[in-house]
């Protein structure tokens, strides 16, 4: 199973949406860098994380939510990881693919 | 677990290094192996060792290199990447026919084989870009 | 040279518009881009800054990048009163879109329309955009 | 590893897959990838190409470069076949949004829905993506 | 009155259309590098650009055409410039807005 | 008509450098004058005097040397741009402690007051970027 990894702002750039299209049921999907804003909740582009949520696992990386200074807006259910969680989920899933 | 580490953008302008450096590190410190670190694209721009950052600010290709020298990680370069950008080391800068050089010590220029090779060899490959 | 450019103090005075649309951290043009202001704001030009799209969120409350190693830059948005850069635009639909308020940025913004900031980009002599 | 994984002359085969998704000349990234893959060729692994998204138009025929000074790279496409790089798949949605078929390409290529494509990539072991 | 340019391709980046939604009736918009793709016609993007068509003024850069292999597909009442031409659209409007 | 350039992207990896080179090239041609080319953000990339691109492609660097040349042109490299990028001259490298530097000749290194300047004096600001 994939560990999917978006690292674009789902405003600018579509690639969550083609990671969306192309993620497996109960594949991974994590955010980090710019993508963190996919995470977010009460944004134009939080119906489509939470109908991907239903079977998909999300994840966001803290440290990047923290300098943003959008920490306490994530969507329910989305589970914050630390770098350490990162490593163990690349760990977790058979294959690592950056939605570059 | 073995880990290869891809990185494909330069230091500063995007975040892909910095990210691909607490990977590393986090990787390490949980007492994973590193198999390889193979900068690709503008990832070369990492590799230079004429960078003098604000000092208020993080120096991206020193902190590469502490990890580097830490945890003995092989950081290879990829020369065709590399050429086409500007960053050479002794031997590649003589070959060019070059006045000067910039790679940075801790690193290594070689071919795109080792990026497959880093494929091949690794649990898993993670590539950070943009 | 359009017509509404003024000369005071034997100089040129034009209308500078700064166009941030790029997020923090992932890239560095935010960051940079603060630094032309910074410096431009010395030339006393009429300067005015936009922020739309993704840029609105380089004024976002709260940053830390106490856990990232990277330089918060977002204090010296506060800081450009100081410089007499006083002008600064937030797209109201790019902000909207983002669920923002003006209560979650850093410093006090005047809200346009798209319409509104159409209008606006066409009265500038240069428009730099980031 | 995986189980999928089998040794060939005492070497470890794995499923390398290229995910294409940018167009060509904008950035180099098309280029740059397609030298990964000539290389990876002589490694003898199992290479699948992904075009998906605007990585659809590197393959588009008639690519012309001579009034750009850049280096038309799409006859490279052609020669893939003599690497034993056989594998093209071209995602469905991608094309048809770009109101591209399979006329329009230089190669020939199996043309996959996003499922198929989803399915796809879960069978494989590496996974780069430019 | 100023000139537009937009230099990414619409179906992954949103630059050409927040261009779309802060251009000025009658202001010029000029594709070049992988902004060409939206000068295509019979794509996903093609009604929006037609729709802006009615009160701005469309150009795309011949040489970036050219090189993708899409001289042919150009919507119609779009005019390709080559570089020179280029360079007096910098001219006839009053300042350039790179959407970047 | 005098027009300024900027300059925001490292040569090859994107079309910016490209784009500004055919068009400055055009505006001289046509009898313009080009007030000065700015490198900036991933721009100052372009001046580096290591850069050894394959046989069969277009060398940026050299090609902006000698439209300089040519035009008496004056290109200026952002020097905190520079600083981050591993960019020097041979002052830079002096001050700096470096035992090498690699700014190609045509090129000069200095303050972003420059692109300003660039700004108000001529008739119009043409920005190249990603």
């Amino acid at each position: 199973m994939l560990l999917h990894i978006v690292n674009k702002s789902p405003f600018i750039n579509n690639s969550l949406e083609s990671c969306l299209r192309a993620a497996k049921k109960n594949s991974g999907v994590l955010f980090i860098e710019d993508g963190v804003y996919g995470a977010l909740d009460n944004t134009a582009i939080t119906p489509q994380v939470k109908k991907a949520m239903k079977d998909k696992k999300f994840f966001v990386l803290a440290s990047d939510l923290k300098a943003r200074g959008v920490s306490d807006g994530v969507i329910k259910g989305i589970e914050v990881v630390d770098y350490g969680g990162f490593v163990d989920l690349t760990t977790q899933y058979d294959v690592v693919e950056s939605w570059l | 677990m073995k880990f290869g580490i891809m990185i494909n953008e330069g230091p500063y302008t995007h975040q892909a290094s910095d990210t691909a450096y607490h990977f590393t590190k986090a990787a390490l410190e949980k007492g994973h192996e590193i198999f390889r670190v193979f900068f690709y694209h503008d990832g070369v721009n990492n590799s230079t060792r004429l960078t003098t950052p604000p000092q208020d600010d993080r120096h991206i290709v020193n902190r590469w290199s502490a990890l580097a020298e830490k945890y003995k990680l092989d950081m290879v370069v990829c020369v065709a990447a590399a050429q086409r950008r500007g960053i050479a080391d002794a031997d590649e800068a003589k070959r060019n026919g070059k006045d000067a050089d910039n790679l940075a010590p801790t690193f290594r220029i070689s071919g795109l084989g080792q990026l497959i090779e880093a494929g091949i060899q690794s649990d898993r490959l993670v590539v950070f870009g943009d | 040279m359009s017509d509404d450019e003024m000369m005071q103090e034997g100089g040129t005075i034009k209308k500078f518009c700064y166009v941030n649309r790029k997020a923090p951290y992932g890239t560095v043009y935010a960051l940079e881009s603060l630094e032309v202001v910074l410096i431009g704001a010395a030339f006393e030009q009429d300067v005015s800054l936009i922020f739309m799209d993704d840029g609105i969120y380089q004024l976002k409350k709260n940053q830390d990048t106490s856990d990232s190693d990277m330089k918060n830059f977002s204090p010296t948005y506060r800081a450009l009163e100081m410089y007499d850069v006083e002008k600064l635009y937030v797209e109201k639909e790019s902000m909207e879109a983002r669920g923002l308020t003006e209560d979650d940025l850093v410093v006090p913004v005047e809200v346009k329309t798209s319409k509104e900031i159409s209008e606006l980009m066409d009265e500038q002599d240069v428009v730099l955009s980031f």
